[in-house]
């Protein structure tokens, strides 16, 4: 789709001109987030404790570093439906790595890393050097890595009992214990440092420069002399990696390692990520605004859950309002040119 | 008198830019009205305003004697304005008919098309043009040239009153400008009042009645085309006089060699191309519209695979078969399509002219040095002369010189030892245009080797210091360069078809 | 290849513990009478026409017999009479099919499970307070069953029992635990809560553990290792468990009986048992408990 | 994804010619399938049985016309990810028509085909008017028709047992009584019908053209002073319309409406869509290649499934030929340039 939108941004303030610099333009899903968490707040009592808060905030761990991952690779304009059960398959890779061969925990923690940055630099390689659409190669590996989660796992999940500190990676909380009145889980701390590195790396970093530059013009880039072939697989890695980092949450607060579990992940971290108001023919988009969006998801399904929505009602409702959030961030970014 | 259009005291802002300043505009029927201006000036905008792409800030404008406010080009199109875009706006993955009468196809019941019909009324529209295209050639399997003319097609398709062409010229060669002066001229004959821009002086002598001139977004002055010398209206463009010194073409001959290309095959399009470039040296390539040399840069560049061919940098032979590998072996090439292949115009003039040269921006960590970016951008914005509001604006919002001028900096901040201007000065203004020879002739002088490709005969004969031709493909022949070169020498080796003989002749 | 006896089983679902463990208890049985099986069954319950893809492929294969757990009792209709027409018989597993078809169904009653549940519940919270149930799913057989086994017998026995709260986490550990982190936040004075699957349990444990709430009672359905761990740790107050290795064993011997031409009964039940802390390690529930 | 493929088709003969026109591309996908069959043929001679082969097209009738369907949008440059949710919403409308209100049998398709083309307009408009990205917009309205089919046939399957033709549509046998040796089930007929239909339309038709010129530039579509949004809505809806006949095909065959069904069916369309050759970034594709595309989709699961191989392995045999069906023909496509 070549939108000829003639879009101006030309911030004028030195603020301004530093956050559009370090998000590539206006996070305007934040509006949405505020009447949310407002809108919920006065239909039930329960919402706004600080318990529930963190329980959002943990529950946006996951996804909103899926979301991180996935952010990466579209704004190169590819797409990875992987990131669900590539997440599962670092999961049990860690597991085998832990339980299976009893080694400490922070190898398990590389090995999962290292398992995400060498499956997604596969995707990379199929996309690259195979010239594969992103759709179909993140779409073979999501089945390949679901089965092989399954085939080494034993269709059997993997409990971490026997590596104690495993479970503090994502429940444990390492500002609770400097800040008793804080009681932010790890799981949420490392979601925001994941998302801090990457947003870093995204705007200040050559990485992230050819991110952009190949979602915008990927022939011009590759015919500035770039090896564009080699930076497309290093994204596809580093998304990998982070992936990884999602594995090791979800298995930390699942205590093991779900083989069957992963499906259907991709899509809500994609969702978050258009939420945000990142662009799905690429060359633009910003972490900040994925992880509002993985925080609009959570704050939903939380709040109409607190409200004790029927559960088809909630279906419905998440949807209409997933529409109207991205409908309301359009108009503002209109009127605001 | 009764002005078919008539504009008055047009403003435009756009943020950070005043790019129309109380600006007046008249055209008479069956005039053709030049719109002259540097790059930036305002042309492309003005335009857009008559034919109800942009709404104007202030100002009035009548068809007619009529107020009118077009707020849609179809709003303009319905007052008999058509226009045709500086920048190519087709449908790649439709046919030439196809996209000619795009929203008019012919119909039968039940919302069926009538291909038959389709194409043969595009057939007798690209007659009318003189033009040989087959209606249902996909259009994106067309070089930029023919989808020049795919779109003027399209424009004149409308039988509209008033004809906007911006730029139509750019991407064309002689024999296809010749034939567009044609169709002009029937035009004025029926009464189409024709707005024309150009940065081919040539052109205006030769077609225009009046010519209005803008300068930064202001209204200069409109005089009349036949009683007024090209150097004056280059002064009251550029606000200066602009002294065109004379080209010293030095002898290389003794020069080491910087990149010799031997046998270079490729399919039709390159059949066994051998010549060399020498340091120092401009080495300007002639040839009509479909020559292949584009494809010879390209090969050359690692852009496209080659079937057969040696490449020698400094010498030494060299396996190019990516434009990564080429720039390592230091050699650049800038595209003549910059829209597709020069820029990522989403992203900022800072960053399109880094890109070429990241690694000078970086530390081993891979973090970008932006102040060392904006430094240098700003040293080129200054150099060329890019009109825009500051480095960080966006490439798509810049005027399509200056967006030009943005892929000639990325080139000249990677500092190569070979480099291959493809079409270097499309869309450029007089002023910029000596100025880029000037800077093409500084870098021969630094010792770098500069291939120049180019479809104005006039800037190759200006700039080369030999003369390389190809026709079909092949290479008919090396020139030398300077005042005992003419255009017929030129001319002889660009139409020396070696199919001749051979019967029908195909366009591809 | 040829002259072994081959009877597929085309299950519900295969990736989750409760079918693997149905796949162990038929693995056996075919070691045991020397059969070939394969066990096959779509990714999650909602996926009825995969189910009958995966039907049409196994009678390809020309089997001698063939198991069957309907995810909806009349959509495999028309394929299980293909079947009977070629002579091979079918044995329905873990839900029945509305047809007379299959020889014999091998089963546990989920609703009867669900509803002991129920009684374990009000006896464990003093029949009276607040409950919340987190079921596995909105649709399926074994969800509907065992979620309205449960709310039946508290509304038909319990008056002073109030149901606050039933929401569906699909089975899926993450959803479950969200789903229960919520319940907890809507409801600060709940007393009980009951997952109807493994998944489903496991989540309820994780949220109680999250949130840190206190003198929440726990049910849970089916076993595996988190399940039994927190049974042990007193986490969990005792869960429902089917024989599911005994409805897989049960499955392929009524098929074998069938081929060989044997009268079967109409519903095989292979019985659901209640473990605690107290009985957890007794051969009896041993025997039936998986991890 | 700016990729500007060289493609160059200059049809020499007047049947190359034709094909050209009807497809738009060359359908290459059609190699892969043949080897697909070959090598199950080889693998069991249990494969190919007349039976099984009626299995294979039975199980791609439905994910078929889905991918027929969301063909139509992807070529606009668009994606539909309702189609599967839309498919049960279709069918349960149906069920609603049929058994609760007792209506006769040819109002239940009338109904169905109607709720599509309804439902589908609805994403149209998103789409079109309000600007909504169609990965959100139709994102959105999956969960929704999700939600609605759940409230509306309260949680339950609605069986068609009092409507007797019903299950006739999908299981029953026209060509079978005419010619007892070709037992075709009308599913298939069926499909083929709309494939057929519907490919007319692409090419043949104003809505079709106006389908590529959309996927291709929609900008310049616009400035021809062509009512986009009007056209993209009718193109959703006649999408939808056609997801509306999957409905039926698929409450046919299961003489129900399952509510809960359709989660994940949109994925299989896309990939089958895309195994087709119908590019993601619009303006190319063709109905032919999306057929294809789901045969393959279908052997291949079957012929799997018929070698009994372990289904975790399956999985991971489906992922990477997916992935090298895609790549043999970009393969063949980048020689036979
Ligand atoms: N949409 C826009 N947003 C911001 N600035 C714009 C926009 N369009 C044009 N400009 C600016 O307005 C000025 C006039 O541009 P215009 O395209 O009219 O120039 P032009 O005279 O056509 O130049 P050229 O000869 O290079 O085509 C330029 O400085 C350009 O950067
Ligand atoms: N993108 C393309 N797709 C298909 N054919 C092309 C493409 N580009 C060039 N060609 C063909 O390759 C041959 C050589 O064209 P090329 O552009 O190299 O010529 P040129 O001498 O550079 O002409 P021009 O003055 O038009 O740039 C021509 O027959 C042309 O039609
Ligand atoms: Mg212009
Ligand atoms: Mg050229």
């Amino acid at each position: 789709m070549t939108s000829t939108t003639t879009t101006v941004n030309t911030p004028r303030s030195t603020l301004a001109r530093i956050i559009a610099a370090g998000t590539h333009q206006r996070v305007l899903a934040f509006a949405s987030l505020i009447v949310l968490l407002i809108g919920f707040s006065i239909a039930s009592p329960n919402f706004m404790q600080a318990s529930n808060m963190i329980a959002i905030l943990q529950a946006t761990s996951v996804n909103g570093v899926l979301a991180v991952a996935v952010t990466l690779v579209i704004i190169t304009g590819g797409i990875d439906l992987s990131v669900g059960t590539m997440m599962t398959f670092c999961a049990v890779i860690t597991g085998v790595v832990l339980t299976y061969a009893g080694m400490p925990l922070l190898l398990g923690v590389v090995a999962a890393i290292a398992t995400g940055a060498l499956a997604g630099s596969l995707s990379g390689t199929f996309v690259a050097k195979m010239k594969i659409p992103p759709f179909i190669a993140t779409l073979g590996m999501m089945l390949i890595l679901k089965g092989l989660s399954l085939v080494i796992s034993g269709t059997r999940p993997i409990y971490f009992n026997d590596t104690p500190g495993f479970s503090e990676i994502s429940r444990g909380s390492l500002i609770g214990n400097l800040i008793p009145a804080l009681p932010i889980p790890n799981g949420v701390l490392i979601l925001f440092i994941v998302a801090a590195l990457t947003a870093y790396i995204l705007n200040r970093t050559v990485l992230g420069r050819y991110c952009f530059a190949l979602g915008s013009n990927e022939e011009s880039v590759r015919l500035s002399g770039v090896n564009t072939d080699r930076w497309k697989i290093a994204i596809y890695a580093l998304a990998g990696a982070i992936v990884g980092i999602a594995g090791l949450l979800i298995a930390s607060r699942l205590n093991s390692a779900q083989p069957a579990l992963g499906l259907g992940y991709e899509l809500e971290a994609i969702a978050a990520v258009v939420i945000g108001g990142t662009s799905l023919s690429g060359g633009r988009g910003s972490i900040l605004g994925s992880l509002i969006g993985a925080l609009i998801m959570a704050v939903l399904t939380n709040g109409l859950r607190v409200l004790s929505v029927a559960q088809e009602w909630q279906t419905v409702v998440t949807g209409a309002i997933i529409i109207l959030a991205v409908y309301a961030d359009m108009m503002r970014r209109k009127k605001s040119n | 008198m009764s002005y078919l259009v008539e504009m008055k005291g047009i403003e435009k802002r756009f943020p950070g830019v005043h790019a129309l300043k109380s600006v007046q505009f008249s055209l008479k029927p069956g005039e053709v009205h030049a719109l002259m201006g540097e790059n930036g000036a305002g042309k492309s905008t003005l335009m857009k305003i008559m034919s109800g792409i942009y709404a104007r800030d202030g100002g009035e404008m009548f068809v007619d004697g009529n107020p009118v406010t077009p707020d849609s080009p179809r709003a303009a199109q319905d007052l008999g304005i058509g226009i045709i875009h500086q920048e190519l706006s087709l449908m790649n993955d439709l046919t030439a008919a196809q996209n000619v009468l795009i929203g008019r196809e012919p119909r039968r019941s039940f919302g069926r098309l009538d291909e038959a019909a389709l194409n043969k009324k595009t057939a007798e529209i690209f007659a009318s043009l003189q033009l040989a295209m087959d209606p249902r050639t996909q259009v994106s399997t067309q070089t930029i040239a023919r989808q020049q003319l795919i779109e003027i097609a399209k424009a004149l398709s409308y039988n509209p009153r008033v004809l906007i062409m911006d730029e139509p010229t750019a991407a064309l060669n002689d024999a296809e400008i010749a034939e567009l002066f044609k169709v002009i001229e029937r035009l004025k004959a029926d009464g189409v009042g024709i707005v024309y821009i150009s940065h081919r002086m040539d052109e205006i002598k030769r077609i225009a009645d009046r010519v209005t001139i803008l300068r930064d977004g202001a209204y200069i002055d409109t005089v009349d085309a036949a009683d007024t010398p090209l150097s004056k209206i280059i002064q009251l463009m550029v606000g200066r006089e602009v002294t065109q010194n004379a080209p010293v073409f030095p002898d290389t001959s003794q020069s080491p060699v910087a990149l010799e290309v031997r046998n270079l095959s490729r399919g039709k399009d390159v059949r066994d191309v051998s010549f060399d470039v020498r340091k120092g040296e401009i080495l300007g390539f002639a040839g009509l519209m479909g020559a292949g040399r584009t494809e010879v840069a390209r090969i050359i560049f690692g852009a496209d695979p080659r079937d057969a061919g040696e490449i020698l940098v400094g010498g030494q032979p060299v396996n190019i078969r990516t434009p990564h590998a080429a720039v390592d072996a230091g050699i650049g090439y800038l595209s003549e399509d910059r829209k597709h292949f020069g820029l990522a115009v989403d992203m900022t003039v800072r960053a399109n002219i880094a890109m070429a040269n990241m690694d000078q921006f970086t530390n081993r960590a891979g973090v970008l040095d932006e102040a060392a970016m904006k430094r240098i951008a700003v040293k080129y914005i200054e150099r060329l002369g890019i009109r825009t509001p500051s480095d960080m604006q966006d490439v798509r919002l810049l005027s399509g010189g200056n967006q030009q001028k943005v892929v000639i900096a990325k080139w000249l901040l990677r500092d190569c030892d070979v480099l291959i201007f493809d079409e270097p000065t499309r869309g450029i203004d007089v002023g910029a245009k000596s100025e880029i020879y000037a800077l093409l002739e500084d870098l021969a002088a630094q010792g770098r080797a500069i291939i120049v490709i180019s479809s104005e005969l006039p800037e190759v004969m200006r700039l080369s210091h030999r003369i390389a031709v190809m026709c079909e493909g092949r290479l008919t022949g090396i020139l030398p360069g300077g005042a005992n070169t003419t255009q017929e020498d030129i001319m002889e080796l660009a139409t020396q078809r070696e199919s001749a003989l051979v019967g029908a002749e195909e366009t591809r | 290849q040829d002259g072994e006896t081959y009877i597929p089983l085309i299950s519900k679902g295969f990736q989750h513990q409760f079918w693997q463990a149905v796949k162990q208890g038929a693995d056996q049985a075919a070691e045991e009478f020397g059969v070939r099986i394969t066990f096959e069954g779509p990714d999650n319950e909602t996926m009825v026409d995969r189910q009958i893809d995966m039907l049409a492929a196994a009678l390809a294969n020309n089997p001698a017999a063939i198991g069957f757990a309907a995810l909806d009792s009349q959509a495999a209709i028309p394929l299980l009479k293909q079947a009977a027409d070629a002579g091979i018989p079918v044995i329905a597993f873990d839900s029945g099919v509305d047809s007379d078809i299959p020889a014999s169904t091998a089963t546990t009653d989920n609703v009867a499970a669900a509803s002991l549940a129920a009684d374990k519940m009000a006896e464990l919270i003093g029949g009276a307070g607040k409950v919340a149930v987190i079921a596995h799913d909105q649709t399926s057989r074994t969800g509907i069953d065992r979620r309205d086994g449960f709310l039946n017998q508290i509304a038909a026995a319990y008056p002073d029992i109030e149901v606050v709260s039933v929401q569906y986490g699909a089975g899926d550990q993450l959803q479950s635990t969200e789903v229960a982190k919520a319940i907890l936040t809507a409801n600060p004075d709940l007393n009980g809560m009951f997952g109807t699957n493994e998944g489903s349990a496991i989540g309820v444990v994780n949220a109680v553990r999250e949130m840190g709430s206190e003198g929440i009672t726990i049910i849970g359905y089916d076993s595996g290792k988190a399940q039994t761990d927190a049974i042990r740790d007193g986490l969990m107050a005792g869960a429902i468990t089917q024989n599911p290795v005994g409805i897989g064993y049960e499955t392929v011997k009524a098929a074998i009986a069938a081929i060989n031409g044997e009268e079967l009964p109409a519903i095989i039940d292979t019985g659901f048992y209640y473990y605690d802390q107290s009985n957890i390690d007794d051969d009896e529930i041993q025997a039936v408990l998986y991890d």
